[in-house]
């Protein structure tokens, strides 16, 4: 196969931190190149500086056999390489078929705009993809599947020689992933190269021709994916053998936390009854717009309940605000956790100590720095994010040490109930034992915890029980041995 | 392979329709088709309560006022609605229209030039070039437009007066093309005991609403423009030059205030360098009222208009309902704050059934 | 060597035409005697940024400080903390102020000015006829004084005359505002027979107005400069303009603050060196001229603001 | 369960003490006193001792409380990334009402000067936090943005205030009254003390209590805020309500300063209050800024101010410079932040 790029030596740094170092890398064209590394391995950066976004300090991008110091985005994109970004570089105040042919528009020629051939560009390239959306749609009023795919139909708009995808799954439910990684194959079959990095490393070893291992900004390796599996992976990305372990069984007599009696919002969930023991760890699996976030988010206050009873050590509340639901002892790590969980531009510090300001207050509400700094210290060490300081702003902090900045956050408030939705997406390996750890603890510490998840070996693992959601339901109960991600997996899927 | 139910809208969704449509007169959906309804409703209201005072009120002549007296400040807010769509604000644009204008009289006087074209494209051009400084600027330090343009607005009075030593040109010393320009009427009708006409100013005014409804949806720079108001870092990795949009936008902006400038002091037959400088909000909350967003990407020709014909409706209608202009801003404010409550909160609403919560 | 005094005019507004010329008589007044005299003024009718300037004023230890007041009363403070620290004070335009400052200057009655400028407006009425007044705002203590003087005038003398609005239209000094004031007005009322203008803008736009309805049985009169509304007169659209000298009040009033510096009293009938107000009267602390100004076609280009 | 070894850093002193402190706060806090010794060193240069003695001292000290409470509501509001236009009309309509009641012969009989000037005060201060709360109610409960919300308001408030007085001025306040800006703590006017204690305390309360801490953080991440359980709502209604009650204040010192009140005093602020705010570093898309430095920048404008009208100089002259002052700030700013990311990155470079 020809080759199409090649890095040859690119480093990158930020003020404290490498993010690349050397790094020497080729692709051929057609082929499917997969990056695994541990977050903050420089993956992202390693995307950016290939498709223009960020400078490199030094090395060579060769494109075509021509070498490029630096490329603009522009001059990536004439070059015909194209990047879908994790969080999508869509227009949510745009049509899907304007955002589809955005390029077409933005380079057109002639003064009047020929909607009509905008539209059936935005049919070609979604029919290419086997995907129907409704063309005149606003894009912000659709669901991040539909986003996606209008992100990845417009990058085959253009010529597009490369495309890079950088975590395409990690805000995926299962389904889309399949689906996802069919419009991969096809666009390899067309022989475009594709750059695919995923934390989901099952979806590696499904998709990649190579896989090329990145730690701490330095080459690892490259593997065929026949030569090595899951474990060895996940070994050269952390450097340490990541050995799963199982959640303890509860005690039947442990106490009930959180009982949920036939909650209901229209449109959303229904007929939602269980509840919650102390040093559970309970799992709602389900398709996405199974209800489960919304579920959620109703514990949490935000989503307020149409009607139904939530009791909490057996006394009824009522919940309307994250406030009420703090104070009860109920926390939400929430999907979304960099627009919903951290504050860009604060020190770390400041994001854990923000949810017990509450509880630290002195007189007049006065809250103490040093109390702020202690406790921020405290829970750095405590959940091991790896920092220069715990006064660093916590967006020069990578995904999985982010991940951990909220769970401190919400460790930090000693929470009876903790929910985690999707705790672990778009975290590498060795980050995502750390959590399942800190989770395990926590349980058995005695806090009860819902997780959701769209990874089953995961509920597989951690949950003492799994709920199973369909349409707003709770269709199915699954506990102890009887949790296999097969079943869970045919249980989501039934009269599908 | 089929398609799956994870990609339909969560809900029958609203606001389809042909996009281009959607710019001048949105339909439903994000709610600005909603609060254009609504504008035309309190305005319709509002031609009621008048006639029902002055049954003389409901005539053509009435429609001729409205355009002789809205158009220039009309034009001036479809440049600020212009920049507004990229998620920017320009308050600058009256020191830049007074500006403008001065120059422009002036050099016709200096130059001994009495023609309305050398005028317009004087004053055109300083307006635009005021208006490539402000896009240049903001976007070479990256800076807030609001701070940015407020203080370009102190900087342009100060050239106009300490540079330049403005001073008031009158009716006797202004080129009489210019003189005759505020006062043409491209043709008359009989009112009263006189007649009146459509002003000229009609001209510019559909030149311009045409010309912006244009640039914003059938050129690539319009549709990029939405798109940086609606996603700036996602515009900016689409390859969108946003240094290009800046200056186009804001450029455009300033021929405007430059055109506006030159129609209002033809108008008064009065160059006075402290004027117009002070009315700034009044634009913007004509512009907001017609349901753009500060956050940018929204905004529509149509909704500009109707919030400028509502706004001038309300300060020209005064005397005929027998109320004193001291309850004037009022009843604009009044106007601004509930239609703004209104198209928010339905906006809110709808978006925290769809678990956004952005706008909390 | 005697100090030189150092004598400020503080100026309603900066950058307008009116305070301009005052400018040239405050400046030609340095001139003749010697002193600094010099004119500031901010840069819009705030009434507080006014007073900031009287304090800094004060603070920089000046000898006088001539002042035209955005708002009069309140100035009062200020003023008084002026005098308190022995610095002579001249008003110009306020009379309410005559308590507070040394004196105020006055170009002459506001009731006569009133009363003349009805009685030339009634008279291009012949007499008769609907009318309405355009003020700068209602709260605006010498164009209402020009007001009422006015329709006490025309209601004495001229029974035939009809003011058809309950209380004059306000313009805020604004063109544009008074341009379609007017027009909504002439509208509203097609058989209106007069216009007169207590502010330069409503005047002139009044005129204007009448000028793009082509209709010279309207009358309009008003306070006019030669500058603006001399077109209009020259086309005869605007029957009559009234008005005082801005230079001379300027000089005028710089003339009483430099002879109090110097000790001496200010007495009636002594001469200002200007225009009008070579023999003044004086009255409760008001030191009036008689320097009302008429303007025509025929006599306007004679003056230059 | 995971045998990981910790490859991970607990928080150290990897990075030296001093670039930790080289926050892009920090940072504008250097260009603002930067600026403000060259601007005094050029007024020292021109002016000398006219400027630098201690009767015109006081007089700027004299001049400047309005104008900081006026820009100390703004810089709150900007803190939480918005702005409040209606600060001057609030501050008009609030004294307004004190005027009336300070002026209402009845109310002076029945309660006396003294009891009057209280209901007076009381009632300003209360309407003045109403509008603001009103402001702040629109703004967190409907979610409309603060500019549009305050553009509104500031109309609607202007409007009810030349609506109820037909745009005439009130006048004759009691001397008691009018006093209180006369009064003198050695040299130094009481206004002045009061004003700094003032900012001291407001500055230290914002930035260490919850309330305050939730703006900022309000500032730099709405929805995070929410999703933390922080009071978000309670502290966007108070901080506007605080903002309403600094600009009845301000009336009130109007008030006191002119004898007098009437529709549009002190408009020349609001535009002067928002370069203020930016320029004391007070960043205008939320989260960041320190309201100490609020009161040196209005001290800084006061000082050019009062030079400019000493030096008979135009006011446009001064808008200009204004204006100027400000973008060479902003430009400054975003040189120096950008020189020292660099710088770091460089050092960090050297040091492997
Ligand atoms: N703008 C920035 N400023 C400072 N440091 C940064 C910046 N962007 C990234 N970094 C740092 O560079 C390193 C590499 O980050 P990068 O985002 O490339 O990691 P990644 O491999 O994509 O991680 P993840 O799997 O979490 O997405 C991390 O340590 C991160 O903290
Ligand atoms: N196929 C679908 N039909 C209707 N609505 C959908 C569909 N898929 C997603 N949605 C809606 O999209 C929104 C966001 O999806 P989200 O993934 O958060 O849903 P969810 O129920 O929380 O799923 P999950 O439980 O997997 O997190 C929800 O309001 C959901 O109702
Ligand atoms: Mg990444
Ligand atoms: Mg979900």
């Amino acid at each position: 196969m020809a080759e199409l790029i090649r890095l040859e030596g690119l480093s990158k740094r930020y003020i404290a931190t490498q993010a690349l170092d050397h790094v020497d890398l080729s692709i051929a064209a057609g082929e499917v190149l997969c990056i695994a590394g541990t977050n903050g391995s420089g993956k992202s950066t390693l995307m950016k500086c290939i498709c223009g976004a960020e400078e490199p300090d030094s090395g060579n991008i060769v494109f075509d056999g021509h070498a490029y110091k630096r490329l603009s985005p522009s001059q990536a994109m004439r070059l015909g390489i194209q990047i879908i970004y994790q969080d999508l570089a869509i227009f949510p105040d745009l049509t899907v078929a304007e955002n589809i042919a955005f390029h077409e528009i933005q380079h057109r020629k002639g003064l009047w705009l020929d909607w009509k051939a905008c539209r059936k560009t935005a049919e070609d390239a979604l029919a290419s993809l086997g995907a129907k959306l409704p063309l005149d749609a606003r894009l912000g009023d659709l669901s991040f599947g539909a986003k996606q795919t209008t992100a990845i139909a417009r990058a085959l708009t253009q010529e597009c020689r490369l495309l890079i995808m950088d975590e395409p799954t990690s805000a995926l439910p299962a389904r889309d992933v399949e689906q996802l990684l069919t419009m991969v194959r096809r666009l390899k079959e067309r022989g475009i190269s594709v750059i695919f990095v995923s934390h989901k490393l099952d979806e590696v070893f499904e998709i990649a021709d190579r896989i090329y291992v990145l730690r701490d900004g330095k080459e690892v390796g490259e593997y065929a994916p026949a030569d090595i599996d899951v474990s060895e992976l996940g070994f050269l990305m952390t450097g340490v053998r990541v050995v799963a372990g199982k959640s303890d069984e509860v005690k039947a007599d442990a106490p009930v936390l959180l009982e949920v009696r036939d909650l209901q919002r229209d449109g959303q969930y229904r007929d939602l009854s269980f509840a919650l023991r102390a040093g559970e760890v309970l799992g709602f699996a389900g398709l996405t717009g199974s209800g489960r976030t919304e579920t959620a988010l109703s514990l949490f206050g935000l989503n307020p309940a149409k009607s139904g009873r939530v009791l909490v050590d057996g006394a009824e509340l009522r919940i309307t605000s994250p406030q009420d639901a703090v104070r009860a002892g109920i926390v939400l790590v929430s999907e979304d956790r960099a627009s919903q969980g951290l504050f860009g531009r604060k020190p770390i510090r400041m994001n854990i100590a923000s949810s017990i300001y509450e509880r630290i207050k002195g007189a007049l509400s006065l809250i103490s720095s040093d109390k702020e700094a202690t406790i921020g210290d405290e829970w750095v060490t405590k959940v091991r994010v790896k920092t220069p300081s715990a006064s660093e702003p916590v967006q020069s902090l990578s995904g999985g040490n982010q991940q951990k900045v909220v769970l401190a956050k919400w460790l930090a408030t000693e929470p009876k109930i903790l929910i985690l939705d999707n705790p672990t997406a778009g975290i590498d390996v060795g980050s995502k034992a750390e959590i399942h750890e800190i989770v395990q603890t926590l349980a058995r510490e005695g806090c009860g915890v819902i997780m959701i998840s769209d990874d089953l070996d995961e509920l597989a693992m951690s949950c003492s029980r799994v709920l199973v959601f369909r349409t707003g339901r709770i269709v199915e109960e699954f506990s102890g041995p009887e949790i296999t991600s097969g079943r869970i997996a045919a249980t989501i899927r039934q009269d599908d | 392979m089929t398609t799956t139910p994870a990609f339909e809208p969560n809900a029958p969704t609203p606001g389809t329709g042909t996009s281009w449509r959607e710019r001048l007169w949105p339909r439903g959906g994000s709610g600005s088709g909603e609060n254009l309804r609504l504008l035309a409703l309190i305005i319709l209201a509002y031609i009621v309560i008048v006639t029902f005072q002055s049954p003389d009120f409901l005539s053509l002549a009435s429609l001729f006022d409205l355009i002789r007296t809205g158009s220039a400040l009309t034009i001036v807010a479809l440049g600020v609605l212009v920049v507004m769509v990229t998620g920017g604000i320009d308050v600058s644009f009256l020191a830049n229209a007074i500006l403008s204008a001065w120059i422009a009289t002036a050099l016709s006087n200096a130059l001994g030039i009495d023609s309305l074209a050398f005028a317009l494209t004087i004053a055109i051009g300083i307006g635009t070039f005021v208006g490539l400084v402000n896009g240049l600027i903001i976007y070479l330090f990256s800076l807030p437009t609001l701070i940015t343009t407020l203080a370009m607005q102190g900087v342009l009075q100060g050239v106009l007066m300490v540079f330049l030593g403005a001073r008031p040109i009158t009716a006797g010393f202004m080129p009489s093309s210019l003189r005759d320009f505020g006062t043409s009427v491209l043709f008359e009708i009989p009112a009263g005991p006189g007649f009146t006409g459509l002003s000229v100013f009609a001209i510019p005014l559909v030149i311009v609403i045409v010309l912006t409804w244009y640039l914003l949806n059938r050129t690539p720079i319009g549709r990029a423009s939405y798109a940086l108001g609606s996603n700036p870092l996602g515009a900016v990795r689409s390859g969108v030059e946003v240094l290009k949009i800046n200056l186009v936008v804001y450029g455009y902006a300033g021929a405007l205030s430059g055109l506006t400038g030159l129609m209002m002091v033809s108008e008064i037959r009065l160059v006075n360098p402290v004027s117009l400088v002070g009315n700034e909000l009044i634009v913007l909350a004509a512009v907001v009222i017609g349901g753009a967003k500060l956050t940018g990407g929204t905004g529509s020709v149509g909704g500009v208009v109707l919030g400028m014909a509502l706004i001038t409706l309300l300060s020209n209608t005064l005397v005929t309902l027998g109320l004193s202009a001291s309850w004037n801003r009022f009843f604009i404010g009044a106007a601004m704050v509930a239609i703004a409550a209104i198209s928010h909160y339905r906006a809110k609403q709808r978006n925290l059934k769809l678990l956004n919560f952005q706008d909390v | 060597q005697p100090k030189k005094f150092e004598i400020v005019m503080c100026a309603k507004q900066e950058g307008i035409s009116w305070f301009d010329d005052m400018r040239t008589g405050v400046e030609d007044f340095a001139k003749d005697f010697g002193v600094n005299a010099y004119q500031i003024a901010p840069e819009t009718g705030d009434p507080a940024k006014q007073a900031q300037m009287v304090e800094s004023l004060i603070a920089k230890n000046v000898d006088a400080i001539l002042v035209v007041p955005n708002d009069p009363k309140s100035m009062e403070p200020v003023l008084q903390k002026a005098k308190d620290a022995g610095i002579v004070i001249v008003s110009h335009e306020a009379k309410s102020l005559a308590g507070t400052a040394d004196y105020d200057v006055e170009a002459f009655k506001n009731e006569d000015f009133g009363a003349l400028m009805f009685d030339k407006l009634a008279k291009a009425m012949n007499g008769e006829g609907k009318f309405v007044a355009i003020v700068g705002a209602l709260t605006m203590e010498t164009h209402m004084q020009w007001f009422n003087a006015g329709m006490e005038h025309i209601k004495a003398d001229y029974p035939e005359m009809e003011f058809v609005l309950s209380e004059p239209i306000e313009d805020n000094n604004d063109e544009k505002t008074a341009l379609d004031k007017v027009n909504e007005v002439l509208k509203r009322y097609p058989d209106l027979k007069g216009i007169v203008g207590c502010s330069v803008s409503g005047t002139s736009m009044a005129a204007l107005a009448v000028e793009k309805l082509r209709r010279k049985d309207i009358a309009v009169v008003g306070l006019g400069l030669p500058s603006i509304n001399g077109p209009y007169l020259e086309d005869g659209y605007q029957n009559v303009a009234l008005c005082w000298r801005p230079a001379d009040a300027g000089y005028a009033s710089a003339f009483v603050a430099y002879k109090l510096l110097n000790g001496e009293t200010v007495e009636a009938g002594m001469d200002l060196k200007r225009p009008g107000y070579d023999s003044v009267t004086i009255e409760d602390g008001v030191v009036y001229g008689d320097a009302t100004l008429i303007l025509t076609a025929e006599n306007w280009k004679d003056y230059k603001f | 369960m995971a045998d990981t070894t910790p490859s991970h850093v607990a928080p150290s002193s990897k990075r030296p003490g001093w670039q930790a402190r080289l926050n892009e706060e920090f940072l504008a806090e250097v260009v603002l006193y930067g600026i403000a010794a060259i601007v005094l060193a050029l007024i020292a240069l021109r002016l000398g001792g006219a400027f630098f003695n201690s009767t015109n001292l006081v007089s700027v000290l004299e001049q400047v409380p309005e104008f900081a409470l006026f820009s100390l509501a703004m810089a709150i509001a900007m803190i939480t990334g918005g702005i409040d236009l209606s600060v001057i009309a609030v501050a008009d309509l609030s004294a307004i009402f004190a005027a009336y009641i300070m002026t209402n012969p009845s109310i002076v009989d029945v309660l006396g000067p003294g009891g009057a000037i209280a209901l007076a005060t009381i009632v300003a201060l209360g309407a003045s936090a109403l509008m603001g709360l009103f402001n702040g109610i629109i703004i967190a409960r409907f979610g409309v943005p603060a500019l549009v919300t305050t553009l509104g308001t500031m109309l609607l408030y202007f409007g009810l205030a030349s609506g109820l007085t037909g745009g005439v001025g009130i006048t004759g306040m009691p001397s008691a009254f009018t006093d209180i800006l006369t009064l003198k703590l050695g040299p130094i006017p009481v206004s002045f003390c009061g004003l700094a204690v003032l900012f001291v305390l407001a500055s230290f309360y914002i930035r260490n209590s919850l309330f305050g801490k939730t703006l900022y953080l309000y500032g730099d991440n709405k929805v995070a805020a929410l999703f933390t359980g922080l009071p978000i709502n309670r502290a966007i209604i108070i901080s506007y309500a605080l903002s309403g009650l600094l600009a009845g204040a301000a009336g009130l010192i109007m008030l006191a300063r002119f004898n007098s009140m009437k529709v549009g005093f002190g408009d020349t602020f609001l535009l002067q209050a928002i370069l203020v705010a930016v320029l004391a570093g007070m960043d205008p898309y939320g989260g960041r800024g320190r309201l100490l430095n609020v009161l040196a920048a209005v001290l800084l404008l006061q000082c050019v101010e009062n030079a400019f009208t000493i030096e008979g100089l135009s006011p446009y002259a001064k808008k200009m410079i204004w204006g100027g002052l400000l973008l060479i700030f902003m430009a400054l700013n975003f040189f120096v932040r950008r020189i020292v990311r660099r710088s770091l990155t460089r050092a960090a470079l050297r040091a492997g």
